[in-house]
Order: structure tokens, then C-alpha cells, then sequence
């Protein structure tokens, strides 16, 4: 990869990183309704996957997707602020605050919204890809599924679909190591998504999914194996998410430090970059710039008005109107 | 397996309802004799022919032509990309449709039964019903989830039961739910048409009922029910199987000098209060039939709004005939116990029409 | 995530129901002052002592306690093979549960969310709430589903239903709805006890709330309704979160003049009809208030049955105060928009109360 | 295998064979309501796992399994007719006629019922399972699933849970080739369904359903091995149905003719039998033995009362009645 390349992914990750600092201190204040999941931890995994799919490809986030959210949003139509918008409820959002954190979608960037029944939409990313394949249009359709959305029963009838019809579905499996607090290894036959992945014929592959530049590099060998018609593929990008549950962290010390510390994404590409010669008042840079960029998302999210009323029964049905109060 | 009853006396509702507006009918239509599996086949043939994001799909529908054969020869005009057989997976079937239909396609899936709606569930409630809404218009979800329901032929409790119960509460979803072959044709046309998911209930005894089908690109809005048969003194809403034996129960109470208007909703949810009460203030006499057991069902519905609008001008309360509080048993004489039958419907007439000297 | 909203409103209902058979209170129960998550897991507890082929299953239910701090410390009590932590995977856990009990096992699942129900309907309608029938009585399925149900905090339309509706129509199910502490350990407990499935319902914004709760043993009879409130100009018949919004309306309504009963009906299937309709005949004007969409739902059953029953003693129709017909939108002041309030109560007991003079 | 063993499992195959074509000829002519599945062809796979569940066992037979039922209610309980009459929907039937061919049940002779939805019993399964493990019973608890039910979700859901829990879960996927019309290769990403279940880490293994001899050994290592606390088990049986679909038979006859002509699970174990001396006399024997026996039961059914007409409200609840009408 090349140091460019790099470069933007880091401003990417940091651009993730700070938006989600930002709204967890938001949210702490209580500004921000519902609940909150944040990518904490897991921005390589987000910056590698927006950064090989294109506004015309079909995206299924998960509940930690804001980051990724935000940088297609952000890339594909200039306006990565009406996603800080919509997690404040207001009518700048991309859904016009009806959808929140876990329902913010835009299909003119490929964003096709979380269903926060999670895994829901390893069902939905079938009909996506399908509609692509009997089209013609070289497209790829990405489900983000956690370790813990693995357990569903979607997942079988997903990847079977998706295999015998050949689809060109991304399954990114973003595995944090836990579902809420059950480890991977005790929800599941195998620690190892893949393992029950490969019963399916298609390519599967495991990778360090805190290594931006591997992680970009093999979404990105995925990608264009799915763009070019061949079918299914599915990446388990392994990482690990700084927010515990809300009880707090309950993982082992030793856990918390490995991540936190010595396997940190954005620390692994500084340091890259550092050995590439960037030097690290430039790093700085890009970090303060990402933080500037997410306090003006915020203001504005903070400045919008809250949806117009009538929303509240608007678009239940096309062909009806629903009674108001 | 195949249904058992044929259901000869469903008369074919007058459909008021002009063609939709991209559809205009090619020629004033001529009617034939035709059945409600061939009117629906038929609907899905015109349907393919218009629409080229159509597609259909479900479990042994290609080659197999569908459990009940309603799509018979599809696949031999159509080819299997269209026409699309998949696994036993109803969950990634409908899931399927969801996804398509977000991207512009107009697929119909066919659940061989309603009774293994239960399997996609969460797909049609929370994601089919939702999608529009929850976006905030920026998809919509223009699919239509064609399944076999009802009882009467010894199918058991899996394979018998009436589930629209199951999704009235359920914002987003529209069921539709024809009583005789011109407006399984008409509804379906329309539900493949609309812009809404549509879960299209086909009761299973209605199958082989023949009637007058308009030829053509003939469509009944959804939304709206029918004057099955015109009356003064009491009314009775059903909608499927029920319409039948509504209409046969109403021939009966006319020798007892009751005047009996059907009401045929056709359209289950939304469905069409206005023509509803309209007849309820006319005759102040309501009678509504459903097959589904009768707590929080479609009749607890119908009650409720017919008394909270019409309150004034009823002679007494509304009747329900309903199913009774039971899953559905396989053997015929405990299963023709709890189901509703046109004897029922009669004593409910009656009971309607003395009502009215409360 | 935790609920937001807190009720400190909710006065505990009389309980008059006897504890169990098998059940006698051990002393004169004395009350103190506990949250309904308290009152819950405190029930729980007791069960786990008194049963030993009961288990607890879920999600994040053992160390962590559940999403909602419901099966706190149970784990260190009874250990993981009794408090049992699961994948995510809600159709496994409702199916083992049925099979446990199948064999005399007690499961009590939890299912994160009531929205999520979508992914187990199948065995609870299908299996759970079959088997005891479609088997001729030669099993039971003794399991309880507790689940969070209910908006009201910013939750989002797959967070936040309430999904009664979506189980009224299939027999063989029971569904407890306690609005304060001590019913919710008295239906849980009375649920644990009962040989028929429940799916338990408890409502987010009540998990704080606080009430007297006696202890030891108390169970609350299922399918019998409490008046929380007496009155005599205006029933109202609620359930969960809508039970102190009506107490709070009901005294709103004692300004002006308006003596109201609020009917706490506690089970919600099957309903205690024989409370509901006496309060119907002794007012003559009754709300019923939900919260869930109003077309098909709870208000729906209870509309029609009163009408049904008590027509010629009604001043006025049955008037529903429900949530609209939409999914819940995330945006807070959209949502409120949606949902019934304690002013909606207020507005239609004002209503009532004037049909009467129709 | 000892020859009284095989002559065994010989008598009970035809004991399914004329227990089926019995029905059969019962159903053309109207005397059997609603649908019909018949295990012909299968036989051997149904005599294996018979001859291997105890009472006290469990299993959750498939829609093709009136066989199974038929024999071990024959052998626990001695009053096999009363499978015959549940067919009939006679009071006399083991669910009182309630239940019917997809719901025929008795607890006592270890018969948990078909659930006509197909496959949720792969949920169901584990909760007995988990029973047994938690009470300490040597206890096998067995789900038969055809090719086709393999496609429902909860198959992930529940291999994945028994694996985890370590549950004595017998799967017995009869893989018959096809799924009504679905041909096994078609609906599913492997036409050998080992290679969807080896993903969860536990024994898998394929073999020849036809071949009564391989078959009830196989079952038998198998339910040893969970019996006897050592997890769960998946068995791909390989077998055939002679039943097509409705519109009669869609198969190659090339297929047709191997299944029924050169590898009938009937005919191959009395070629085995004839080998070991046994004569044909005696093989002819058995089998109008058992024909005579299945048009007993087929009187028996006939000549059995319907059920109490105030069955059809018993039972909904243990605690409530439900209104009659
Ligand atoms: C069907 C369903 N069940 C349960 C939940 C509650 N839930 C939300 S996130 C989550 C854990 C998901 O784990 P994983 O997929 O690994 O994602 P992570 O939070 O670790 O990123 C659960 C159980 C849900 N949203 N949907
Ligand atoms: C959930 C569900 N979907 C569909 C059906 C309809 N159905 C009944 S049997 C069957 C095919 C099952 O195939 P398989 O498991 O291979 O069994 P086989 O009939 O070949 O023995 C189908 C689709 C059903 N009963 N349940
Ligand atoms: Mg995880
Ligand atoms: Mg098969």
C-alpha cells in the first residue's frame, strides 16, 4: 500500500474514532436519545470496507456502524453530518431523525440501514445482490454481521442462498471476540466464524482486522472478486470493541491492554506511517483536523430543528395516509 | 395435497373499482367461467408480461408450478431467473424479496402455507411493514407474499390455520384477501402493482371455485370492499371462504323476510370502513364473519369500529362468527366443531335482526 | 442500554387473588418498598428455590444479569447450568424451552426485547402454544417468556413495540401485563407456577418504577383483572404503562366531577371479562387504553366483547385510546407524537362520560 | 450382524412397507382425510433408528415417519393399531385423532411428534436434550429431518447450540434427494449435507440408508456414543422416496429404476438373508405376516368411533376452558 493510500485511511480512522468519542460525550450528557453502541476499537475494519465500496454498492451496517456510516455519507454525497444529525433525532438527518443510530440509512451512498433486529439482514442483502445479478449491474451487496449476530438461523439460510444462486454478497464478519458479554468461543461451536462458514463451497478467509493495511487490502481483493460476477465471499476481520457492557469492562486485564494498547488500530498505522517518515506533528494534524471536522457535525446536529411533526405519520403506507391525533 | 372443497356459490362481486392508472384495460373486458387458481395464475402471467422487475419465488413454484399449481407454466414462459425455485428457508425468502423489492423489483414469493408465516415473520413485521416507514420514504417495498390459508380439509393445526389475525396489528402491512376468482385476479394485479407490501391470503377451500373473470389487465383497488349482495335489514362483513357462506346464509334468512346485505371487504387492512359503515348506519343490523377464532380477531376489529362510529343507529350489537378459541384439529368431525359454517352465520343473522328489539 | 422513563406513579393494585394451591403464604406478608426489577428478580429467585426443574435461559442473563438487570446475582446462586446464557439465537431458545418442558422441565426464557419475537413466533405459536392440544393433552409446555416490551424512550421502531396484538389471535398462549412491583412478582411467580406457556410482558418504562411488594410467596391469579381504582361514572380497562397513566387521568378527572374505575387487567390473555363487564354495566362508559397501534389490537377485543355484552346498559360506545397506526419513530418528540398519553386518557374519559348523553 | 437380527429388522420393514401401501390404498379411496406422506423406499433408515430408541429416548419424527411411530408403538407400548387409527382421525388414535399424520405422538413409547412445520423441532430437539443432560439421564434425544428441512435456519441455531452444550442430540437427516421437487443439489450449497453440519465440531458422518445392515450399525455407534455422554451426533442417511410429487413422477428413470429395482432396502437385506440360507418361503412369510397384521390395524382404524365432539375445545389451556359453541 502506498503512503497516501495509508494516509487517508488514518484520517479516516480518526475521523470514526472522534466521531464516536464525541457522541459518547454527548450522549453522556444526555443529548443524544436511545442507546448507544460505538465502533470504538474497530475503525480499520470500518475505513477498509468504505474504502473499496462504491455509492452504487448496497451496504448493510450493524449497530457499530455509525463510523462507516459517516464516511459514506461523508465521500459519497458531501454531507457526513446528517448522520451525527439523525443519532440527535432531527429533521437534517438522513432519515429526518425516524430511524436514530440504528435505522440511519441512504441508499444514494449504498447505505441501506441497520436493522436492529440484528441479523435480520443477512436475510435482506440476498434480495439486494439478487436484484444486482439479474440486472447485470456489477455490484456488491456487504451484510456486516458481529460475532454474535452469527448465532442466528439467517446466517444458514443466508450463506446457502447466496451460494447456490451465486450471489454477489460480502458477508463481513466483524468479530469483536463477544456478543454483549458472551465470548465468541462459548456462543459458538467454533472461535473461528469461518469454520462454519466454509461448510458453504465459497471463499473464506480470517484476517487481522485491526491491520488496516491488511484489512484493506484483502476487502479489497474480496470486492473485486465479487464485482467481476464470481460469486460470494466471506471475511472474518477479527478486532475488538472498546465499549464493555453497561455494567462496565469485564474483560481480563491483560485483554483490555493487548487491544487497547499494543494491537490498536490507529496506533498500528501511525506507527507504520511514522516508519514511512510521516512525522508525527503531521499525524497530529490529521487527528485535530478529524476533531475539528466531528465538534462542527455536532453543532450542527445540536442547531437542527426537530423533525416537522406530521412525519410521525407520514410514510407508513404509499398508497394510504394514517389518522393523526 | 390439494383442497378439498369446491365452492361453487361464490358469486363474483361487482368490482366498481376502475383499473389503476398505469393499467388502463385494453378492451371492454369479456367475462368467462374461470377458476380462482387459474385467475390467479392468469394475474401472475399478465403481471410477469408488464412488468419486467417481477420476478417469482418460492419453494417448488417452477417446474412443480406451487403446491396448489398457481404458478403452472410460469416457468416455461418466464424461465427459472425469474420464476425461481428456492429451499426450504421462509425466513431468506421473503428476506429476499425485502432486499429486491428496496432496490426497484417487484417480486411475489409464494409461502406454500400461512401457517408457516411464523418462519419470516420478523422479515414481514419488521422489516417488509417497516422499511418505508423507518427510512423515512426512502425505500418502499413493493412485494406481494401470495400463501395458501384455511381450514376445512383435514390439514391439522399446521396447516389450516387463518392467520390474518396474526398481522392486524401490524402497521405498514396490507392484507389482501379475495372470496372468488375475478377478485383474486383484480386484488392481485393491484397488490403486485402497489408500492406496499401486500400479504395476499388465498383460502385453500376456494381454490377450485369458478366464476365470471374479466379478461385483460382487470385490477379491484386495494382498500376497498365490495357490495357482495344488497340488502336492507342487516348487514353481514366477511371476507374469503366466509363470502360464500354469508351469501348462502343470506338467501336462507330471505325466507324468514330477513333482507341480509354481504359486504365483501376484499381487503382485510386497510380496510374499507367507509362502505362498511355506510351499510352498518343503513340497516343498524351487523353481523361479521371471520373463520379465524374469534379472540382478537378481524371481527374484534370491525365490532369495535362499527359501535365507536355508528353507535347511535345500531338496533343492537354487532354479531360475531368467528373460529372457535382453538388451535385447528386434524379429525373432520372435531375440526368442522370449531370452524364457522353458513348455519352459524344464519343463527347470526337472525339473532342480528330480532336484536334490534332490544 | 436501560429504560428511561421511570413511574413512580404506579400505586400497587389491590391483589386479591389467594396465593397458588401449592403455595401458602408463609406469614402475613409485609410490604416494603421495591422496584418492579427488584419485584421480578426477587420472584425469580423464590421459583428457582421452590422448583428445581426450573432454569432460566437467554441472552446475557447470567453474569451480566440481563439487558435490563433482571436475573442479577442469580447466576452466582444457582450456577451457569440453571442460568443459562445463550447465542443469539431467539428460536433456539424458545424451542428449548418448549422441549424442556415438554419433558417437565420449568424454563423461564428472556428474550431481550418483545421486537424480537418476530424470530421465535414460530415455536411460540406453533409449538409452545400447540403442543398441549394438537398431542391430545399428553404434554404440557409449562415455560414463561419474559420479555421487554414498550416505547417511550428514544428506542427506535424495532426497540420499542408493544406486541400484544401480535399473539391475541392464537389460543393456547397466555400473556401476563403487570403495571407495578407486586404484580410483577405475583404473575411472574403465578406464570412459573402454571402448566400453560406465558409470554410475560414488562413494560421498560415501569422497570423503575416502585411500589409495595409483599413477600415471601405472593402470586397474582393469572386471568384475573384488579380494580386499581374505584369509580362509578367511567370505566377505563388498561394494562402495563397504561395503568398509571390512567390513574394519573383519573384523578385529573375527579376535578371535573368524573368518578373513574381503572380496571387493571393484569392478564391480558385470556382477560378477565367477568370484571371487565361488571365495571361496564355499573358505569356505562368505558375507555380502554393501549398502547399499542389501534387497528386489531387489545382495545380492539375489549371494544367488541363489551358492546357484545353489555349493549343495552352502555350510555355511550367504547371509546379506544391506543397509539397510532405507525411503526415507533426514533426521534423523541415523533414518538410522543405516536404514543397514547396520560392527556389522551384524560380527553376520552371526558368523552365518555359525555356520551352518555347520546 | 447375527441373522435373527437381520430377520428382525427384515419384519419390521415390512411391517412400514404394508403399514404404507395399507394407507395408501386407504387414502385413494377417501377413507384418510387430509394430506399424505409416505415413508416407502425409507424403510431401513426407520427400522435402524428403531431398533435403537428406548422408550425412555426421544425422538421428533418426520413428515414420512408413520413407520417409525408404527414400531415403536408396536414394540414399547404393544398397540401399534392406534398409529393406524390417529391416520383415520379416530378416537382410538394415539392424539385422539387430534393430531393426524403430521402430529401422531405418544410420550410414553418415546414419540414427540411431527411438527408439520417443518424443521422447528431442530429447536425443540435441544430442549429435551438439555433436559436429560441436566437431570443426569442416559437419554438420546433424536430429530429426523429430511434433506430439504435442512434448509430452515434453526438448523444453524440448533447444531450450533448442541454443540456448545454438548447435548445428547441424535440428527438423523434422511437425505432422500429431494425436497418435494427441490433436487438436493440444487437447494442446498452441497448435495452432501455432512459438509453444512462439519462445521460445528462434532462427529458427522455420511452412509447408505438403503443398506439396513450399515445402517442400524451406524445408528447404533451413534447413539452409544451419545448415550453414553459424549455429545452430539449427525448422521446423513442416504435413501430414497418412492413417493414424487402429486403430479406423479418427476424423476429420471434411470434413478427411478436403481431405487426400486437394484437398491430397495427390502429386497437388498433378503438377497443378504437368502445368502445366510434363509428361503424364500420364509422371507414370503414375513411378509404376508406383516400385510396381515397392518389390515387388522386398517380395521381396527375403520371400525374405531370419532372422537368426542367435546375434544375439540379440550386442551387448549390446562387452566382455562375454552367455549363451545
Ligand atoms: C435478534 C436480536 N437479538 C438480540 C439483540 C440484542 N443485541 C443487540 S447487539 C447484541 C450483541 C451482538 O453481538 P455482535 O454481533 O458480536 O456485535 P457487537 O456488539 O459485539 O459488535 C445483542 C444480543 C438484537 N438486537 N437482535
Ligand atoms: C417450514 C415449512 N416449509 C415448507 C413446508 C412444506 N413442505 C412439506 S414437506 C417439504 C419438503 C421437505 O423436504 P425433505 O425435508 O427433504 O423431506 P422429504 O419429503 O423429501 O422426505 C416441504 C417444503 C413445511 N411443511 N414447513
Ligand atoms: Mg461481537
Ligand atoms: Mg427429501
Amino acid at each position: 500500500m502506498d503512503t497516501p493510500t495509508l494516509r487517508g485511511l488514518y484520517r479516516d480512522m480518526w475521523l470514526i474514532r472522534a466521531f464516536e468519542q464525541g457522541l459518547e460525550r454527548e450522549f453522556e450528557q444526555g443529548n443524544v436519545p436511545g442507546m448507544l453502541h460505538t465502533g470504538l476499537g474497530q475503525e480499520a475494519v470500518q475505513a477498509a470496507l468504505a474504502a473499496h465500496l462504491e455509492a452504487d454498492d448496497a451496504f448493510f451496517p450493524d449497530h457499530r456502524c455509525h463510523g462507516i456510516n459517516a464516511l459514506a455519507q461523508q465521500r459519497h454525497a458531501g454531507d457526513g453530518e446528517r448522520i451525527m444529525a439523525e443519532l440527535f433525532g432531527k429533521a437534517t438527518g438522513v432519515c429526518s431523525g425516524k430511524g436514530g443510530s440504528l435505522h440511519s440509512a441512504d441508499p444514494a451512498v449504498g447505505n441501506f440501514g441497520d436493522n436492529a433486529v440484528e441479523g435480520s439482514y443477512m436475510a435482506t442483502v440476498l434480495g439486494v445482490a439478487l436484484a444486482a445479478k439479474m440486472r447485470g449491474e456489477p455490484k456488491v451487496a456487504c451484510a456486516i454481521i458481529g460475532d454474535g449476530t452469527v448465532g442466528r438461523g439467517e446466517f444458514h439460510e443466508s450463506l446457502n442462498m447466496a451460494a447456490i444462486w451465486d450471489l454477489p454478497v460480502l458477508y463481513a464478519c466483524v468479530n469483536n471476540g463477544y456478543a454483549i458479554s458472551m465470548p465468541v468461543g462459548e456462543g459458538h461451536a467454533s472461535a473461528n466464524i469461518v469454520d462454519m462458514a466454509r461448510g458453504y463451497g465459497f471463499g473464506c478467509e480470517q484476517l487481522d482486522g485491526n491491520d488496516v493495511v491488511e484489512a484493506h487490502e484483502r476487502v479489497g481483493a474480496a470486492v473485486a472478486h465479487i464485482r467481476a460476477g464470481n460469486g460470494p465471499r466471506f471475511l472474518e476481520l477479527k478486532t475488538w470493541r472498546w465499549q464493555g457492557v453497561f455494567a462496565g469492562e469485564f474483560r481480563p486485564e491483560a485483554e483490555v491492554k493487548y487491544w487497547r494498547e499494543e494491537h490498536d488500530p490507529i496506533l498500528m498505522a501511525a506507527d507504520e506511517l511514522q516508519a514511512r517518515g510521516v512525522s508525527g506533528d503531521e499525524l497530529e494534524g490529521i487527528e485535530a483536523e478529524m476533531r475539528e471536522l466531528i465538534e462542527g457535525w455536532i453543532d450542527f446536529a445540536k442547531a437542527s430543528p426537530a423533525p416537522d411533526p406530521a412525519k410521525a405519520t407520514a410514510d407508513v403506507y404509499v398508497g394510504w395516509e394514517v389518522a393523526r391525533r | 395435497m390439494t383442497a378439498e372443497t369446491t365452492t361453487e356459490t361464490a358469486a363474483p362481486a361487482p368490482t366498481a373499482s376502475p383499473a389503476s392508472a398505469e393499467a388502463p384495460p385494453k378492451k371492454p373486458a369479456k367475462a368467462r367461467k374461470t377458476s380462482f387458481t387459474q385467475a390467479l395464475n392468469g394475474a401472475l402471467d399478465l403481471a410477469m408480461e408488464r412488468y419486467p422487475e417481477m420476478f417469482l419465488i418460492g419453494e417448488d413454484i417452477a417446474e412443480m408450478g406451487g403446491d396448489f399449481g398457481v404458478t403452472r407454466k410460469l416457468l416455461a414462459k418466464y424461465g427459472p431467473e425469474r420464476v425461481r425455485d428456492t429451499p426450504l428457508s421462509e425466513a431468506a425468502i421473503v428476506g429476499t424479496c425485502v432486499g429486491a423489492a428496496m432496490v426497484g423489483m417487484r417480486p411475489v414469493a409464494e409461502i406454500m402455507f400461512a401457517d408457516f408465516l411464523g418462519e419470516c415473520y420478523d422479515q414481514i413485521v419488521n422489516n417488509a411493514a417497516k422499511v418505508h416507514y423507518m427510512f423515512d420514504g426512502q425505500f418502499t417495498a413493493p412485494l406481494v407474499i401470495r400463501t395458501a390459508c384455511g381450514g376445512g380439509f383435514g390439514g391439522g393445526p399446521h396447516h389450516s390455520q387463518s392467520v390474518e389475525g396474526w398481522f392486524l396489528n401490524v402497521p405498514g402491512i396490507v392484507i389482501a384477501a379475495p372470496s372468488n376468482p375475478a377478485d383474486a385476479k383484480g386484488l392481485l394485479l393491484a397488490s403486485i402493482a402497489s408500492d406496499d407490501p401486500v400479504l395476499f391470503l388465498e383460502h385453500k377451500a376456494l381454490y377450485r371455485a369458478r366464476g365470471e373473470v374479466p379478461e385483460g389487465w382487470h385490477t379491484v383497488e386495494l382498500g376497498k370492499a365490495a357490495v357482495a349482495r344488497a340488502g336492507a335489514d342487516v348487514t353481514v362483513v366477511a371476507s374469503m371462504r366466509m363470502v360464500p357462506m354469508a351469501l348462502a346464509a343470506a338467501a336462507a334468512a330471505d325466507d324468514d323476510g330477513i333482507s341480509t346485505e354481504v359486504i365483501d371487504l376484499r381487503t382485510v387492512k386497510p380496510y374499507d370502513a367507509e362502505t362498511v359503515l355506510a351499510s352498518a348506519r343503513k340497516t343498524g343490523r351487523v353481523v361479521v364473519a371471520n373463520e379465524a377464532p374469534r379472540t382478537g380477531g378481524l371481527g374484534a376489529e370491525l365490532s369495535a369500529r362499527i359501535h365507536e362510529e355508528c353507535f347511535a343507529e345500531l338496533a343492537g350489537p354487532v354479531v360475531r362468527v368467528d373460529g372457535l378459541d382453538t388451535p385447528i384439529p386434524f379429525s373432520v368431525p372435531l375440526e368442522q366443531e370449531i370452524l364457522p359454517g353458513e348455519d352459524d352465520i344464519a343463527a347470526a343473522i337472525r339473532a342480528a335482526y330480532r336484536g334490534g328489539a332490544r
